[in-house]
């Protein structure tokens, strides 16, 4: 790793001197050249689109038609770039019909009605006293284009996705991911499709916690509320520890308690924030949604007795 | 991340005990509060981390040294250069600084690492009781003392003196009012004393100290 | 050197490859997965698709050539989840290259090896995830590190501290005390009067 | 020198369950109740014992015969616990009474390590470099679940 150098030795522009200039004029031409531009998967020579499809079906263990599969991938923007080309050759065969394939805008719709349907249905059947509003800011969170778009770039549709660009946009990952449950739908059955959803899209949730996802403003209003619909007294709370009040390092610990029955309790660097983090401990004990309840068990939602169709 | 936020703080806080060192015996309740600074009676201790606590130690003027300690035992100080080495007897020492014999004991507790002195800044001693109300006001615990507390016979009640069991009894000619000292005892004027100078220059050793040692300010006479 | 490193090796020479230098210090991380694998009813293999370059003629490329007429078929068979493109180059060194679903790519050169390395090699690229080498900060991941809850100093701990005022005079005594002579005695006299009553 | 009682062992029996009973019909109504409360299992795994729980991953770092996808059953299961209860084996559990199942999801190496030799000798002949990387296998943890009520108890069949 460290070798001795010789004394005499010459290293630099003063050796080899052609070969100092030519390096410094590839060097230079490289800078001048710029970044490389993005390219398509497709036009590397390893790529054989029909294999790569079939490969798809097996990967998720769905059996599906191929060109459904490949209508599922196909986005509207490069049928209109078809169209476009064969407008501009001339060709007057410019319309859908007489074109193999369609794009996935309809198929992208059925996807996404599923998804939700689902997400919302096992959502409530897993936290059934967590409130609606909370459940839509889940749902939100899981449907959002950011995290669907993610989801559907880690199950590698980035390069299958026949769009304009090189590399396709976050709202056509999204269509790809919507239109590949879709196609599920279409080929096998709604079941199917709803597993996939749960395989996919509702593990999302693993090490995130939904009480933090629905973000309350006025978490001790929100607790006398639910108090008050469960015909309990209000909260009070109380301070139960504190330590190095005076110190920068201060500790309270406070505990909300409704006629002296105990709701929850946290930590804060002051008492407000204490309080507040109490509150909302309180509420995600009341809604059982506390860390010591089980995750949802994405593969036996149905066996624990969640119906298909309501 | 809310909630993992309050619970590290929780978890992570730093508790302030109070320590009372009335008649505690600084070596016993060095070890205790050692542990403590460096955070070892926690389950969450680990070499690396800094999860000590914080102790504030009140009446280190009282603390009860063992035996004869406070005579000879002696803080030895090295310094530099060659004769420059002397000893304070503990008793001289707590006169100097009053707090120093138990900061000694706990700071003799702490094993030699860099953190050493980073835990024993969290230590706060007071001769007395007078403590700073912002200090006193951070406490949430105490820490127990290892050592019973004596009861001193001029606390007890001459009922409970006349109580307790006696096992057999003195004859009288032996039992001398001890209470009524100045019947036996005189005290001797400072100029009676005879001054006896320690002698400088010498290695250091247990009798050799920097100060002039004065023999005891009165010393027991017998009378009769 | 490197002879003398494939006799004390029992994996080929290509797995000592690093992709850092050993001066820099390795690049480290937790345990990750992509989108929570394993969780739900199925498993999905990462590794996308496989490219296996290699040359008709030269000696290098011999196990590779081997592998090929007579493990490939059945490997394609066993994992159609994996696309794979042999691509012929004249005079070249043989490559393997995995592209896995996040993205990422893994490049092997595989001269010289013999065909049951390459048949390893292929296996390791199978049963990866892609991502480069790191050094593994810790040995598992979890998301919920306590069920039971997490330690705080004022766990099994009593109450009332926070009503107290300090310097509080309950707290100061030793709990267990020793027995001191003096109660050892007053002990024995007590037992010695009950004694005398009975 | 503390004044400490310790308990004496007692041989009587019936006592003993008199005791112990309602705590183990209360911690079967627990378990009764599945799937609501998280579960978490000490399981044993190549010689060394892992506190798991679902859906988090463990790292072995050794040869590890079956490859991704297979699904494992784990049947040293030292401990299981929930928030509430702990029930502890001695040492481990009945395979009928707890189910901890795992996945592997992948088998990669470690990072490349070295172990570097030197003694001052003549030229390399004193220096010897070994490089190696370990063959490590992650499993997830997918299910820990309790399959009946604790053995040995009134509501248990054996």
């Amino acid at each position: 790793m460290v070798r001795l150098l010789r004394y005499g030795t010459i290293f630099g522009p003063l050796k080899d001197r052609w070969r100092y200039l030519y390096k410094n004029d590839l060097y230079k031409r490289r800078i001048e050249a710029g970044p490389e531009p993005e390219r398509f998967r497709s036009s590397l020579i390893n790529w054989n689109y029909d294999a790569e499809l079939y490969a798809c079906t097996h990967r998720f263990g769905e059996k599906m038609n191929i060109e459904s599969l490949r209508n599922a991938m196909t986005d509207a923007s490069f049928l209109n770039q078809i169209t476009k080309q064969r407008t501009e050759a001339g060709l007057a065969a410019t319309d859908q019909t007489t074109l193999s394939f369609t794009h996935n805008e309809e198929l992208a719709k059925r996807g996404e009605e599923i998804a939700e349907n689902f997400l919302r249905r096992a959502l409530q059947f897993w936290y059934p006293k967590f409130p609606k509003e909370g459940i839509d800011a889940v749902m939100e969170f899981l449907i959002s284009e950011s995290t669907i778009a993610d989801i559907s770039l880690k199950l590698g549709f980035k390069t299958l996705i026949r769009c304009d660009g090189p590399s396709p946009r976050p709202k056509m990952l999204k269509n790809a991911l919507f239109a590949f449950i879709g196609a599920v739908d279409e080929n096998n059955d709604r079941s199917r499709a709803e597993l996939f959803v749960s395989d996919f899209i509702l593990t999302h949730l693993v090490g995130k916690d939904i009480n933090e996802i629905w973000h309350i403003k006025n978490p001790m209003g929100l607790l006398t509320k639910v108090l008050e619909e469960n015909g309990r007294q209000a909260p009070e709370s109380r301070l139960i520890w504190a330590t190095g009040v005076s110190s920068v390092l201060s500790t309270y610990i406070v505990g909300v308690y409704s006629n002296k029955e105990f709701l929850g309790k946290s930590a804060g660097a002051t008492i407000s924030i204490a309080e507040e983090m109490a509150a909302r401990d309180a509420l995600r004990r009341l809604f059982e949604t506390d860390e010591k309840r089980a995750s949802i068990p994405f593969d036996k939602l149905y066996k624990h007795g969640l119906l298909i169709d309501k | 991340m809310a909630f993992n936020k309050a619970q590290q703080l929780a978890t992570f806080s730093r508790v302030w005990y109070l320590f009372d060192a009335k008649w505690q015996c600084p070596h016993l309740s060095g070890e205790k509060i050692a542990r403590i600074l460096r955070g070892e009676h926690k389950p969450i201790y680990y070499p690396g981390e800094s999860t000590g606590d914080c102790v504030v130690a009140i009446n280190t003027r009282h603390v009860a040294l063992r035996n004869d300690a406070w005579r000879a035992e002696a803080l030895h100080v090295r310094r530099e250069y060659a004769k420059t080495r002397y000893d304070i007897p503990l008793f001289k020492l707590h006169e100097l600084d009053p707090t120093k014999v138990l900061h000694l004991c706990v700071l003799n507790c702490m094993p030699m690492d860099n953190t050493r002195r980073y835990d024993m800044a969290r230590l706060y001693t007071f001769p007395d009781d007078a403590v700073p109300a912002h200090l006193l006001r951070n406490v949430c615990d105490q820490i127990r003392g290892s050592r019973v507390i004596p009861k001193r016979l001029d606390n007890v009640t001459s009922d409970d003196i006349e109580k307790f069991p006696q096992m057999f009894k003195w004859p009288k000619e032996l039992v001398l009012d001890d209470l009524d000292r100045d019947k036996f005892v005189r005290i001797v004027p400072p100029e009676e004393i005879p001054k006896r100078q320690v002698m400088l220059g010498q290695r250091a050793g247990r009798q050799h100290y920097w100060f002039h040692v004065s023999t005891s300010r009165h010393e027991e006479v017998k009378i009769n | 050197m490197s002879q003398f490193l494939r006799r004390i090796i029992s994996l080929p020479i290509q797995s000592i490859r690093s992709f850092h230098s050993f001066d820099d210090v390795t690049p480290a991380k937790y345990i990750s997965t992509h989108l929570k694998n394993g969780l739900g009813s199925r498993y999905v293999c990462q590794l996308q698709r496989l490219t296996i370059q290699v040359c008709k003629e030269f000696r290098t490329s011999y196990g590779t050539r081997e592998w090929i007429a007579n493990d490939l078929m059945n490997f394609a068979r066993q994992h159609p989840y994996v696309v794979v493109y042999v691509q012929p180059r004249r005079h070249r060194a043989p490559n393997l290259i995995g592209e896995y679903l996040s993205g990422d790519r893994q490049w092997i050169p595989l001269s010289n090896c013999d065909r049951q390395q390459i048949n390893w090699w292929v296996h390791s690229l199978l049963t990866q995830q892609g991502d480069p080498q790191w050094r593994l900060l810790k040995q598992m991941h979890t998301d919920s590190p306590s069920i039971q809850g997490i330690w705080t100093p004022f766990t099994n701990k009593p109450n009332d501290l926070i009503t107290r005022t300090y310097p509080d005079k309950d707290l100061i005594e030793m709990e267990y005390p020793q027995m001191t002579a003096t109660q050892q005695i007053q002990e024995l006299f007590e037992q010695q009067k009950t004694n005398k009553t009975t | 020198m503390f004044i400490r009682t310790i308990p004496k062992f007692v041989p009587d029996n019936i006592h003993h369950d008199k005791e112990v009973q309602p705590l183990y019909n209360k911690v079967n109504n627990l378990v009764k109740d599945k799937y609501q409360n998280r579960l978490f299992a000490v399981i044993q795994i190549g010689n060394e014992q892992r506190k798991v729980t679902t859906e988090d991953i463990i790292c072995k770092g050794d040869e590890f015969h079956p490859t991704i996808g297979d699904r494992i059953r784990f049947e040293k299961v030292l401990l299981v616990g929930s928030s509430d209860f702990t029930i502890i084996g001695r040492p481990i559990l009945d395979r009928n009474f707890v189910r901890v199942e795992g996945i592997v999801i992948e088998k990669t190496l470690s990072q490349t390590q070295m172990d570097y030799w030197y003694a001052p000798r003549k030229k390399k002949v004193g220096q010897r470099h070994f490089l190696w990387r370990d063959p490590l296998t992650m499993i997830r943890i997918t299910n820990i679940e309790i399959l009946e009520p604790i053995p040995g108890t009134n509501q248990s069949n054996s």
